[in-house]
């Protein structure tokens, strides 16, 4: 297994796989912009139906990209539509009631259109995560001169989240053998700084040791680094981000134009 | 028996066997030393004496009971379990206070708490440091203070994971002398070690482990008698064995005293000179 | 090539000196072994000579620490890049984090010295190789166990062929199999010319592989020599440091009569074999 | 160190870079409150895109500004304070305590290294939650920013040196954190997300007349300085335990007495 634990990427050898992590980043953001630039529901839903499920289809991720969408956007759009059915600021048409509470069209409607914006953006992202890998990413963004310290943050953060979390498994179960017992909401409370206390303090006290280690192998050091692996890339990806940034930017400004005014 | 293990088998969660119908009991009292290569199950066995893990068939006994419906936190009454790295469970401001997290949860009586930390503190050589923030401390000293904040849940059973590890020789002279005294107290002693040495100068019975089964239960000169030289690859068989192995002497010794028993009966009847024996 | 002259080192919140008035030289071919309690200075003093004591630390320093020919108080860490290796007791720590697979991560300090991609390769997949880490080159650096982490953490280190070599305790998480492959290692890099300061608690194979012994005991040095002459010293215990058994055993013999007059106390199982052979040879004759 | 770019011009510079960051967040925020009243109809699509992009290039540039000026010890630093506040997080939500407490790591990281971090440490940790569990939290990257730099800033003017002074601090810190991600909220995903206690609270001030970005504002107010304050007691304690040699390399708490001087500090000064 050569994936990190902690990242959703599966593996696959399919176009959207190959495409530079780049390429789908820019998409990503584009396909997010276009879908909050038009203010009419069915807009959000054609960009989903026409870019993203068939890029999730030919990728072979359909089960796992429908199945993060219900884990996380089912839940953000029910919640939605029960807040600003009900609850809609000066919202007047009802169409039906359930007890004291009133289910408004204008609420409804506005449910509608931004849930159908999040799905974009969730999906946006969901089809860059399933397709890349962390590591791939980071090259590709170290390749176009991203600062090493942001490539090292990250790329760190995402491979200790998984360590970090087993410790915090071990530091449960150590204090627990000292008697701790974890029960009821209070229980949980008193708890709390005996599991969090260990986990922080040593997690922080490594970094000095951390630091001296990097030092001494040249991180920061002023000559300019070279990379062992590369990210393929062509021309036709290169336009087409162009493209599509020329795309969002003109979207953004005729949204700040046409708001501002 | 204070501890009876019958036909443990536990599997992790991908399916790979870790223990597989291990059988064992160890009355009061004794000093067991359970020894194997890296992932001979060693860890996953310590675990399943303080109820981390649930067998997946088996039985444990601990003083009499059954652990089956016993959570972690009630079998800490009966085992007390020293963690390999002490920075998993250090969080108090003080090591007074961390030593006295144990009992409290306990609930015993005061008097009785601070009569139990005192011995503690005493016994790990930390009564200096008593006020000192835990995480201010060096490694082996961190290593003490969990011990001390074991030791005084004053458990029947007290379960080491690589004790010596990390630790400066004055430490493992004193762990040492720490593991006889809890035997002499009649308190059962269970250490997961891969020193050797350690393993042949404190503990009266090995409990050799390899691939999830018990390939020795005994005394340690009778193993280190019967192993094989290719033993030598996964354990770092004590000096004095290879010492008595190169000199061509049938039998097996282990240590420097039994070494000198055999070289010359009766010549050395006084070793405690030094506090190496 | 190491040389400490008069140094002492106190740390910004230290009350007194962690190291005090030390002393030493390690020559190309040479593998000098520090031992010493816990507290002893050890940890400090391979810092001192890795430079991250006091650059990263902060603190006061007097005295002179040349490595190399360069004085180490106006070499900023990055000037060390590739002439000092230091390899940590905590192998967690030593892996950066900032790769995703043990090959990447152990090419990580030629990246930022940039060499060339193919020379990387190459130098990488050697080190790789050496190490025995061949089968793991694609896995994520934390997946692998306590042991091969620190094979790992030697590979980072060695792969940018440093030399002069710092490690602390490089071997307290491998198994018998382990640290035979990094004492195999170090003695490679000995042959072909690396300054080599270990600090290790394996005393068995330290006297078999050291040039030289140091022992530290609160901040100073208290003895120096070759392995014979510093592992048999009595005062070894008192020092913090565990005696070899086979240095006790005939200790204790020779109380009794039970080691050869002229011999000198062993620290390695062949003179503790040899010694105690003519022993035994000696009572069977008078046994008959 | 590690320049974003290999010819920046001197306006974009890093220490600009962070000011130009601020300011595009500080006029995307008056251009939200601006534009609220005419925008009834039109809520939605342009207003969150308008909060969406503008917040996202602020953090970006405070990100770009801030990382570059970090020293090699700040930079092991961050990783370690993102994953602190993902498995807090975690830990907390599974407890089924009504507290998040996920920002511990960047107030601590505020307080240790000063604003221009603890900013970076916020923004970091949306996205590296973005990217790994759910894309909801990329666009409060500018949020969680803000919570390191106000955290650095209170910590520059002393208010860590005391616990009640460091739970005013905390309060402070929630205050901002309250009304710099209610545009989100409200804006982005139209006040429903968070948890389903924070939904309720903000259904129940809507439910008494109030806007879509008063009702959220409001909410971010009774949550915010509450967790954050907790965050900031619990924050001391770990101050507390950290090595004095391990604070002592962090120029931030050695030069500008940002904490409280410990008997074992003092030696050193």
């Amino acid at each position: 297994m050569s994936t990190v634990q902690f990242s959703p990427h599966t593996t696959g050898n399919s176009l959207v796989h190959r495409l530079s992590p780049l390429t789908k980043l820019t998409f990503a953001v584009t396909v997010t912009v276009c879908a909050f630039a038009v203010v009419d529901y069915r807009w959000p839903l054609l960009l989903f139906c026409a870019l993203l499920l068939p890029a999730a289809i030919g990728a072979k991720v359909l089960r796992r990209f429908l199945l993060m969408l219900a884990t996380f956007w089912v839940p953000v759009a029910a919640v939605l539509f029960v807040v600003q059915g009900f609850f809609f600021p000066e919202a007047h048409d009802v169409i039906a009631r359930f007890g004291p509470l009133e289910l408004k069209s204008e609420g409804v409607s506005y449910a509608l259109l931004t849930a159908l914006h999040i799905l974009v953006l969730m999906g946006g992202f969901f089809l860059l995560l399933l397709t890349t890998h962390a590591a791939t990413l980071m090259s590709a963004l170290s390749e176009r001169n991203v600062s090493p310290s942001l490539i090292y943050i990250v790329s760190a953060a995402l491979q200790i989240v998984p360590t970090l979390s087993r410790r915090a498994t071990r530091i449960l179960h150590a204090q627990q053998a000292r008697g701790q017992v974890i029960h009821g909401l209070r229980g949980r409370a008193r708890a709390l700084v005996p599991l969090v206390g260990p986990l922080i303090l040593g997690a922080f006290t490594d970094v000095g040791e951390r630091a001296a280690a990097m030092e001494t192998r040249g991180f920061g050091a002023t000559r300019r680094p070279t990379s062992l692996i590369t990210v393929p890339d062509s021309a036709v990806q290169r336009s087409a981000r162009a493209a599509m940034m020329l795309c969002a930017v003109v979207a953004v400004t005729v949204n700040v134009w046409g708001v501002m005014r | 028996m204070i501890v009876r293990i019958d036909s443990l088998t536990f599997r992790y969660p991908n399916g790979t066997t870790a223990l597989d119908e291990v059988s064992f009991s160890v009355s009061a009292g004794e000093r067991v030393a359970i020894v194997g290569p890296n992932g001979a199950g060693k860890s996953t066995l310590a675990r399943h004496l303080v109820g981390i893990e649930r067998p997946a068939s088996g039985t444990i006994e601990i003083a009499g009971r059954r652990t089956d419906g016993l959570g972690i936190a009630e079998l800490a009454r009966t085992v007390g379990f020293v963690f390999q790295n002490p920075d998993d469970q250090l969080h108090a401001a003080s090591v007074t206070k961390e030593v006295e997290f144990g009992p409290r949860n306990l609930r015993f009586p005061p008097a009785r708490r601070k009569e139990l930390v005192e011995s503690a503190l005493r016994r790990t050589g930390l009564a200096q440091s008593r006020d000192a923030h835990p995480h201010h401390l060096s490694l082996g000293e961190r290593k003490r203070v969990a011990l001390a904040s074991v030791l005084a849940m004053d458990t029947p059973v007290v379960v080491l994971d690589e004790p010596t590890t990390g630790q400066d020789h004055a430490s493992v002279v004193l762990l040492g002398k720490l593991v006889d005294d809890l035997g002499a107290d009649g308190r059962t002693v269970l250490a997961i070690t891969h020193d050797m040495d350690f393993c042949a100068e404190h503990f009266d019975r090995v409990i050799v482990l390899e691939d999830g089964g018990i390939s020795w239960d005994g005394p340690v000169d009778a193993w280190l008698a019967q192993a094989a030289d290719t033993a030598g690859q996964a354990f770092e068989l004590p000096q004095m064995t290879r010492l008595g192995r190169r000199l061509g002497w049938e039998g097996s010794v282990s240590t420097v005293t039994g070494f000198l028993e055999h070289l010359a009966p009766g010549a050395d009847p006084a070793p405690a000179v030094s506090t190496a024996p | 090539m190491i040389e400490v002259k008069g140094f002492s080192f106190t740390y910004p919140t230290g009350s007194r000196p962690a190291l005090h008035d030390i002393g030493f030289e390690v020559g190309p071919h040479e593998l000098c072994a520090v031992v010493g309690g816990s507290g002893a200075g050890k940890s400090t003093l391979a810092g001192v000579v890795s430079g991250t004591v006091p650059h990263l630390t902060g603190g006061c320093a007097e005295g002179l620490v040349q490595v190399n020919g360069r004085d180490l108080a106006d070499t900023p860490l990055s000037g060390l890049v590739g002439q000092v290796g230091l390899v940590m007791q905590n192998p967690f720590n030593q892996i950066s984090g900032a790769r995703f697979s043990v090959r990447e991560e152990i090419a990580f300090g030629l990246e930022n010295m940039g060499v060339p991609r193919d020379e990387m390769a190459a130098r990488v997949d050697t080190v790789l190789h050496d190490l025995g880490l061949t089968k793991v080159r694609d896995r994520s650096p934390y997946e692998l166990s306590g042991g091969q982490q620190q094979l790992l953490a030697i590979g980072s280190v060695l792969v940018m062929r440093p030399t002069v070599m710092v490690l602390d305790e490089p071997t307290s998480q491998l198994d018998a199999a382990g640290s035979a492959l990094v004492f195999e290692a170090l003695g490679t890099l000995r042959e072909q010319g690396v300054t080599t300061l270990l600090i290790e608690h394996r005393m068995e194979r330290l006297a078999r592989a050291a040039d030289h012994v140091l022992v530290l005991d609160g901040g100073t040095i208290v003895a120096k020599g070759s392995p014979g002459e510093v592992l048999a010293d009595e005062r070894l215990e008192e020092w913090g440091v565990a005696p070899l058994r086979y240095t006790v055993a005939a200790r204790r013999a020779a109380a009794r009569g039970l080691w050869p007059d002229a011999r000198p106390l062993p620290v390695t199982l062949d003179a503790a074999a040899e010694g105690f052979g003519a022993t035994v040879a000696h009572l069977d004759r008078g046994d008959r | 160190m590690a320049d974003f770019s290999r010819s920046t011009p001197s306006w974009l510079d890093e220490r600009w870079r962070i000011g130009w960051g601020t300011g595009v967040v500080l006029v995307t925020y008056a251009g939200l409150i601006a534009v609220r009243p005419a925008s009834e109809h039109g809520v939605g699509g342009p207003i969150a895109l308008l909060a969406l992009v503008g917040y996202t290039l602020g953090a970006l540039l405070i990100v770009s500004g801030a990382v570059a000026r970090l020293p090699a010890t700040t930079v092991a630093l961050l990783p370690v304070a993102i994953t602190v506040n993902i498995v807090m997080g975690k830990i907390v939500y599974f407890s089924g305590l009504p507290l998040q407490l996920d920002s511990i790591g960047t107030v601590l990281v505020g307080v240790v290294a000063g604003p221009a971090a603890g900013a970076a440490t916020g923004a970091l940790a949306s996205v590296i939650v973005g990217m790994t569990i759910t894309p909801g939290a990329l666009p409060y990257a500018v949020t969680a920013a803000m919570i390191g730099f106000t955290a650095g800033m209170l910590a520059r003017a002393g208010l860590f040196r005391r616990l009640p002074t460091a739970v005013l601090a905390g309060g402070l810190i929630g205050v901002v954190a309250g009304v710099i991600s209610a545009p989100i909220t409200a804006f982005v995903f139209g006040n429903a997300s968070g948890s389903v206690g924070q939904s309720a609270l903000i259904a129940t001030f809507q439910a008494f007349g109030n806007g879509m970005l008063k009702a959220a504002t409001l909410q971010g107010l009774v949550a915010d300085p509450l967790d954050k304050a907790l965050t900031v007691v619990l924050a001391m304690a770990i101050l507390k335990g950290l090595p004095p040699g391990f604070l002592y390399r962090f120029p931030f708490v050695r030069d500008r007495h940002v904490l409280a001087r410990r008997p074992d500090v003092v030696r050193a000064g």
